[in-house]
């Protein structure tokens, strides 16, 4: 006898509240402060838009041995173009660049074998972290297996650049890893020698340390002990970015709920156990944003080598502005390095933001 | 009875506390002995190559100009006054890259979250370029592209007694003459009245519940009377116009370019920044506590000023104060284009007229740390006295 | 059909609405969320409105005080028609207190400062008759000696209270509960309830989103029921629960009764 | 010391400029060329008889007497001039000279400027961490002008800002003037003033306290000129060595005595040094003289006996 | 004193006592948060604490594992004293499970791989073994079939039981419970209740804070009641409700049963 209850249909909403119309009045105009700030956002694009359209693309000029062929009056890529392969690997012969080509190459398909389920993920890692490293040091120094041996003043361009980053991020997440421990701990010792190295590091800005790094560091050593100087600005970066990234351990370390402490102690896990198995792989799966941070300053960094002397990417370029052939190209070289760093750099804050939503999700925490 | 077994001998091995004793000391030996190894060496190092040491360096003449003091500074003086110089404009174009950096950000932040979609994306565009792209480059850019883009000192722009052109932005130079003192007094008179004026204005609140626009009318209470004190006074200020002359605009006051560039790139640089915290601070917000507010009758302008920005500011200072300390260190790159910092100055010019790298690399590493150590005391300092009271 | 006939036959009778729907609708997006929802409340009528999650529940009770705006229908509050019109927004909203599930103090304020936040800013009350007010309502939530601590500092239970006080610190004519009782513990859940019996006895217009039900049996004038943005019944109390109309009702009612 | 150090690397590290045309200069595949880098290669040539063993390392005006001093370089070649101070407190020791230079501006032609003295009131673009720039104060200061100085970290730099109008004057030593005009936008608009404000003697820089090693890069350059002096060249040499009766020449070749034992060398080490980098007018000409788009005169730079200053002692 | 008396009575019994308690104290900072505690339990014993919240419910378990320090008087476990000793610490974690009341699984590791977590690296049991270990308890709390999911895939109450395994898995003789219930939804609950009562049915000495009285009815050998740090009773079931001794216990009691 009760009556059945059937849910009226869902209508379609008033078409003054959808719309090619609507949107417009809601984002545009919705109020009269947004109609002028809309207007005044035009115009702000009017000014700057079709310049440099006309200026990059209609008028550039795309091909040429000097700039005698930039007659356009807009860009001259005709310049990123002769001296492409230079910016990319320095002064690295240019016969020899497959041999960073291949390493890339193989690079991505370790990387790549990450999605193939049955390799044991642990191995791969372990593969790219020690083996690969050896592997791609030889090929790009060469000397053994017939490879004509170059040395490492030689490397530079944006193969230096991104060795420089990559190298830097990678060998400075274990030293990260240990001071945040160490600064986590309860032991004042430990504790205040990770709190005086963190902190100063981070005090000083990157170029006292490089400059250290490039002309300091022998004073330091015994006579006649030295090493490659490319090594010791590597050494500068690590020791730079282990700092921050101890910090950004850190908060991982500190966003673990208690519990996870508690539960593995009340397991009879030991410390190392404790943090190797259960606190550090949850921290850093946590911390990855913060670790592609880390990573996207750093790389942007990596410019200031050029102070120190070194042809990295920035450096080449600023080089070749050098060769009479091509003078007038300076805009061209800083905007093309402008749109490879921003190209690299904003692809890796999306793909940050990307596994950011990714890990909130597929990650559910207690 | 029970057997409970008498607590056994600690073993030495196991012992907690014994156990992290020993790790520390032998932590401790090794820090001292690479740190004395370091400094043997050293010390072996500069006394085998005749290398002298100290900072007596610091009292002889320096001999070289710099582009940009706002003490007294002539090539006679020495090396100290040198380093205090490139100290004061480290600190000046530090502070003033913080200040605009924050209003850049402010305004940009406020911009993304604005309910008008082409500004929220202008602001996002301009967010996600000038984050991305190295502070150096952009430096140059500033530098280069706007000295490219402005007229020569014979063609310059110039409008009343301003001038501009590649070699700067020239103003009137102001002179005090007598009775400045006057204009001073009249100034100061105006600060306290409004100071009075805000103090009235919340006791008659507490006393009536009326409400009385304080700020807004204490300004204008500065404006008119320092005026009509100036006017009394007869207008105690001359100007020391600036001038064309051969190769320059003469006279007035200067804002040198490499200041304007080095300060356009840090604070648009560190604004980007800035921008990404002050809206991650308002989302932070929970939507809820503009409910309430609003639910409680509140106007959209009070809850954002009594209710939102309050909570926001919890979370925005302290990476605020951590982007304050880049920029300070960031102004580093000013060396790269002529900017006299303290970079520039000393591990440059000065560096390399005496030889003495440790010594002046350790002072800039001791301004730099002092720099740092100060802004993160005053970030702690403002965390405690902001935390929110909890259980 | 009923629920209208309903409202038009109290109007009718000459009862003044102080809350009315009409032919309300609301969407969010494309999402159809309050359909054709009629109704109206007595001024001093207590009613409370229970319903699967997702019902539309919560937003219709937010469309009284337009935290949330409709697309379709008029809602007027004492007399009052909703619209973009801001002045009436306003003068609404002095009208209306809201109590929300997760209580929404402001954690930068004292408790009082929580209380006379509005008062002084909206009412434009000295600060300390806003003060006398606030300790007045403190008392009468029986937490007068919190009033300097901060809401971090107090327990579920004790925060709800301070939110209804703060919500009567406006002295409403209607107060709003969304759910006011489910994100505590329960042995909290009593001290806050008894706050609202007793209110509900000093002939407060309340409109109180719940699943109660011990509460809609001893206060509740009318008991609404909602399914997919629908007033499936609404009915008096023992009449509700004992006989409801609608298989969907009856449905609702012998899970939530089982529990 | 530190040609056993290098003997045993096998390669000389050799501290160059970043980049200054016809002293020292990378081209686009990496490899050094000018007169500075010659220097090195000489050294290179009479160590190893083979001027390629020599790595070269970039330096900006302030890293060098740092990376000198630490040893990260065996010898500084970086158009580097010799003063007192530098000699005497920084624990280096200066060689000889391979260039005279002295310091001069350059401004733009529409300007109408005719003598360094009618610069009062000019904005003066320079590089930091130089003579340059103290030399630059001193020459103002004596002729009582005012000036404003813009001092910029790299010389690439300071003469793009020159370039770009800046600064109505750029200064630096006459040579590096000559070889940075050519790469301004348009070199012709651009004049180098005759006055020379300074005395710029460059050379190559060694560490104090290794006597061998200074004597060694002091006598490579002066086996070059006293070749120059008498008429030996690279291309000559060979013959030369076949033939020549003259006892100078026999004891610069190495063919009389052993005169490379005390330096640590081969007694033939001037022979290797002449024929594999040149004797030093082949180098000068071939760099900044005029076998280059420098085109710079020998002026002071040329023998004593051809009106310079030029002048080596005897081999002997 | 009663307690005091009793406990020793006990022993006097010659009863073996499993766990021991001499004149405990524990302060934080300041607070001094345990008084006095003694107490003992035997051997298969089923103990549950109840009391005000705050009252040191939890830390005194906790001490039993030394997740907390003491800092007078004595525990001991199993015979074996707790101090800084590591060895002795590492000892008696390894003879005592632990459920948390928010379950506390590794979120990163597999519902397997958190239950064979400290076989394998504590016992040092091959891997085979510790897994088939493993699928034995997930098949005694019934979930045997989620053993490759993560925890956070499976429901509160699953968790729980998870959590539950995970500490048998170490084959402890005690094991302790610190509110398992309590974050759980009311369906859940049962769930939970039901594996524990059977773990007490195999002789499983357990310690339970809990304030599910049905379940301290059922199965508790002795239930204690804490207040302030202190233990005020402590008594068989059957006694500690129908004849509570102390006016704080039938205070207590009276509030948790009428709600
Ligand atoms: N801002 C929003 N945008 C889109 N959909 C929304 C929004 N807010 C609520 N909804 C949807 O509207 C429907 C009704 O929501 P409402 O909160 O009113 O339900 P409710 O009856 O209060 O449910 P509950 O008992 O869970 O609180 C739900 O399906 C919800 O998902
Ligand atoms: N780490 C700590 N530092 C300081 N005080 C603490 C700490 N942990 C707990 N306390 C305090 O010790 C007292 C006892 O805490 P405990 O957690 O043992 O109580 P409980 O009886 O388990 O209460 P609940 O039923 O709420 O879990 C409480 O007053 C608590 O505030
Ligand atoms: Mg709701
Ligand atoms: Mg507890």
């Amino acid at each position: 006898m009760a009556i059945e209850f059937k849910p009226s249909p869902s209508l379609p909403p008033p078409s003054k509240s959808v719309g090619v119309v609507a949107w417009i009045r809601h984002n545009l105009l919705s109020s009269p402060l947004n109609v002028v700030l809309t207007a005044f956002s035009l115009y702000i694009l009017y000014l700057t838009i079709p310049p440099l359209i006309e200026w990059g693309l209609i008028n550039a000029t795309w091909t040429g041995t000097s700039n005698k062929a930039c007659t356009g009056g807009g860009a001259c890529w005709a310049f990123i173009n002769s001296y492409f392969e230079q910016f990319m690997y320095g002064f690295y012969p240019s016969e020899q660049t497959w041999r960073i080509n291949l390493a890339l190459v193989i690079l991505v398909l370790l990387v790549a074998m990450f999605a193939i389920k049955k390799i044991n993920k642990l191995y791969l890692a372990l593969v790219i972290i020690l083996a690969y490293p050896v592997l791609a040091y030889y090929l790009f120094s060469g000397g053994v297996f017939g490879l004509e041996p170059v040395e490492t003043a030689k490397w530079g361009g944006l193969f230096l650049t991104v060795l420089l980053g990559v190298i830097g991020i990678v060998a400075s997440f274990p030293l990260g890893a240990l001071l945040a421990l160490g600064r986590r701990s309860n032991m004042p010792v430990a504790k205040s020698v990770c709190v005086i190295f963190i902190e100063s590091i981070r005090a000083v800005p990157l170029i006292t340390i490089l400059f250290m790094a490039s002309v300091m560091i022998p004073l330091f050593l015994p006579e006649g002990l030295n090493f490659n100087k490319l090594l010791r600005v590597l050494i500068g970066i690590v020791l730079f970015s282990s700092a921050y990234m101890a910090e950004v351990i850190r908060g991982g370390l500190q966003a673990i709920p208690k519990g996870q402490y508690e539960a593995a102690d009340a397991m009879g896990l030991s410390y190392w156990q404790s943090m190797s198995l259960i606190i550090l792989p949850q921290a850093l799966k946590l911390v990855i944003p913060g670790i592609v941070n880390t990573f996207i300053g750093l790389f942007k960094d990596t410019t200031l080598v050029y102070i120190v002397g070194m042809f990295d990417f920035l450096g080449r370029i600023q080089a070749a502005n050098h060769d009479t052939k091509w003078l007038g190209t300076t805009v061209e070289g800083y905007v093309f390095a402008a749109f490879v760093y921003w190209i690299f750099c904003f692809g890796m804050s999306r793909y940050s933001m990307a596994l950011e939503r990714k890990l909130e999700t597929g990650h559910k925490r207690n | 009875m029970s057997d409970i077994k008498k607590p056994n001998k600690r073993s030495f091995l196991y012992d907690a506390g014994t156990r992290s004793l020993v790790f520390q000391v032998v932590l401790l030996a090794i820090v001292l002995y690479v740190c004395y190894y370091l400094f043997s060496n050293l010390q072996a190092n500069l006394d085998s190559r005749g290398i002298s040491t100290g900072f007596s360096f610091l009292n002889e003449p320096a001999g070289f100009p710099i582009l940009i003091h706002l003490i007294s500074y002539t090539e006679a003086d020495t090396y100290g006054r040198a380093f205090l110089v490139a100290l004061i404009n480290t600190c000046v174009i530090s502070l003033l890259g913080i200040i605009f950096a924050t209003i850049i950000g402010v305004i940009m932040g406020l911009s993304r979250l604005s309910r008008n979609w082409l500004v929220a994306r202008l602001a996002t565009t301009y967010i996600e370029t000038l984050r991305n792209i190295p502070l150096l480059l952009q430096m140059f850019f500033w530098y280069f592209a706007v000295l490219a883009a402005l007229p020569t000192p014979r063609h310059s722009y110039e409008f009343a007694d301003f001038f501009l052109n590649k070699r700067g932005i020239y103003s009137p130079n102001p002179i005090i003459q007598e009775g400045f003192s006057i204009a001073v007094f009249g100034f100061m008179l105006s600060i306290v009245a409004s100071i009075a004026l805000i103090i009235w204005a919340k006791k008659r609140q507490t006393r009536t519940g009326l409400w009385f626009p304080a700020y807004w009318s204490s300004l204008g209470i500065i404006v008119v009377i320092t005026l009509l004190a100036f006017a009394v006074a007869g207008f105690p200020l001359t100007f020391d116009l600036p001038h064309q002359t051969r190769f320059n605009i003469k006279g007035g006051m200067v804002l040198p370019p490499e200041f304007v560039a080095v300060l356009l790139a840090l604070s648009t640089y560190t604004g980007a920044f800035i921008a990404e915290i002050v809206r991650a601070g308002i989302l932070s917000v929970n939507w809820g506590q503009t409910e309430a507010a609003r639910s409680l009758g509140l106007k959209d302008s009070l809850t954002q000023r009594l209710i939102v920005l309050p909570q926001a500011l919890r979370v925005i200072i302290p990476p605020l104060t951590s982007q304050f300390l880049n920029l300070a260190k960031n102004s580093s790159l000013g060396a790269a284009i002529a900017y006299p910092e303290l970079v520039s100055v000393v591990m440059g010019t000065t560096l390399n007229q005496t030889g003495q790298a440790i010594e002046t690399i350790g002072l800039c590493m001791l301004v730099y740390g002092t720099l740092s150590l100060s802004i993160s005391l005053f970030m702690n300092w403002y965390n405690k006295k902001m935390s929110l009271i909890e259980r | 059909m009923t629920d209208r006939n309903m409202a038009l036959a109290q109007l009718e009778a000459g009862e003044q609405a102080i809350i009315e729907f009409k032919d309300v609708n609301k969407w969010y997006g494309d999402f159809h969320v309050l359909k054709n929802i009629n109704f109206s409340i007595k001024k001093g009528e207590r009613i409370v409105v229970c319903g699967p999650s997702g019902s539309g529940k919560s937003t219709m009770t937010r469309c009284i005080n337009r935290l949330e705006e409709h697309q379709k229908g008029t809602i007027s509050v004492d007399g009052i028609e909703m619209n973009d019109n801001l002045k009436n927004i306003e003068t609404i909203r002095k009208d209306v207190g809201m109590v929300f599930q997760h209580f929404n103090l402001f954690p930068h304020l004292s408790i009082l400062e929580n209380l006379t936040l509005a008062p002084i800013w909206v009412r434009k009350m000295p600060k300390k008759e806003a003060e006398e007010l606030a300790m007045h309502y403190l008392e009468r939530v029986k937490i007068a000696n919190q009033a300097l601590k901060y809401p971090g500092q107090l327990s579920g239970g004790q925060q709800q209270r301070v939110a209804i006080a703060r919500g009567l610190c406006m002295q409403p004519r209607i107060m709003l509960f969304d759910e006011p009782t489910s994100a505590l513990d329960p042995e909290m859940i009593k001290e806050v309830l008894d706050v609202m019996v007793q209110l509900a006895e000093e002939g407060m217009t309340m409109v109180c989103v719940t699943h109660e039900m011990g509460f809609a049996k001893t206060v509740a004038d009318r008991v609404v029921f909602m399914d997919a943005g629908e007033i499936v019944e609404a009915n008096e109390p023992q009449e509700f629960f004992n006989n409801p109309q609608h298989d969907r009702t009856q449905l609702f009612l012998s899970q939530i009764l089982n529990h | 010391g530190t040609l056993d150090d290098v003997k045993q690397k096998g390669f000389i590290q050799c501290g160059v400029s970043q980049g200054v045309p016809g002293f020292s200069n990378a081209d686009n595949k990496g490899n050094w060329s000018g007169i500075d880098v010659d220097g090195c290669r000489a050294v290179a040539a009479a160590i190893f008889n083979d001027p390629s063993k020599v790595k070269f390392t970039p330096l900006s005006a302030k890293e060098r007497f740092t990376a000198l001093q630490s040893g990260e370089i065996d010898m500084l070649s970086r158009n580097t001039t010799w003063t007192y101070t530098r000699d005497v407190s920084l624990g280096l020791d200066f060689t000889a000279i391979t260039f005279y230079d002295g310091q001069g501006f350059m401004v733009r032609k529409e300007l109408g400027v005719k003598s360094a003295k009618d610069l009062d009131g000019a904005t003066v673009c320079t590089q930091s961490g130089t003579t340059t720039e103290l030399n630059m104060a001193d020459f103002f200061r004596k002729n009582n002008m005012s000036y404003v100085p813009v001092i910029i970290q790299k010389a690439d730099e300071a003469v793009a800002a020159y370039d770009s109008g800046r600064c109505d004057v750029f200064t630096t030593d006459k040579s590096g003037l000559a070889a940075w005009r050519t790469k301004l936008k348009n070199p012709s608009d651009n004049i180098i003033l005759p006055e020379t404000i300074s005395k710029e003697p460059l050379g190559p820089v060694v560490r104090q306290g290794d006597e061998q090693w200074k004597d060694l890069v002091t006598w490579v350059l002066f086996a070059q000129v006293n070749a120059e002096e008498m008429g030996i060249t690279s291309k000559n040499v060979a013959e030369i060595k076949k033939t020549t009766q003259d006892p100078s020449v026999r004891r610069l070749l190495g063919l009389d005595g052993d005169m490379g034992k005390d330096l640590g060398l081969s007694a033939d080490w001037a022979y290797n040094v002449i024929a594999k980098v040149g004797n030093y007018g082949e180098e000068f000409d071939r760099n900044v003289g005029k076998d280059s788009p420098l085109d710079l005169p020998r002026g002071l730079n040329n023998l004593w006996n051809n009106g310079g200053i030029m002048y080596a002692p005897p081999v002997r």
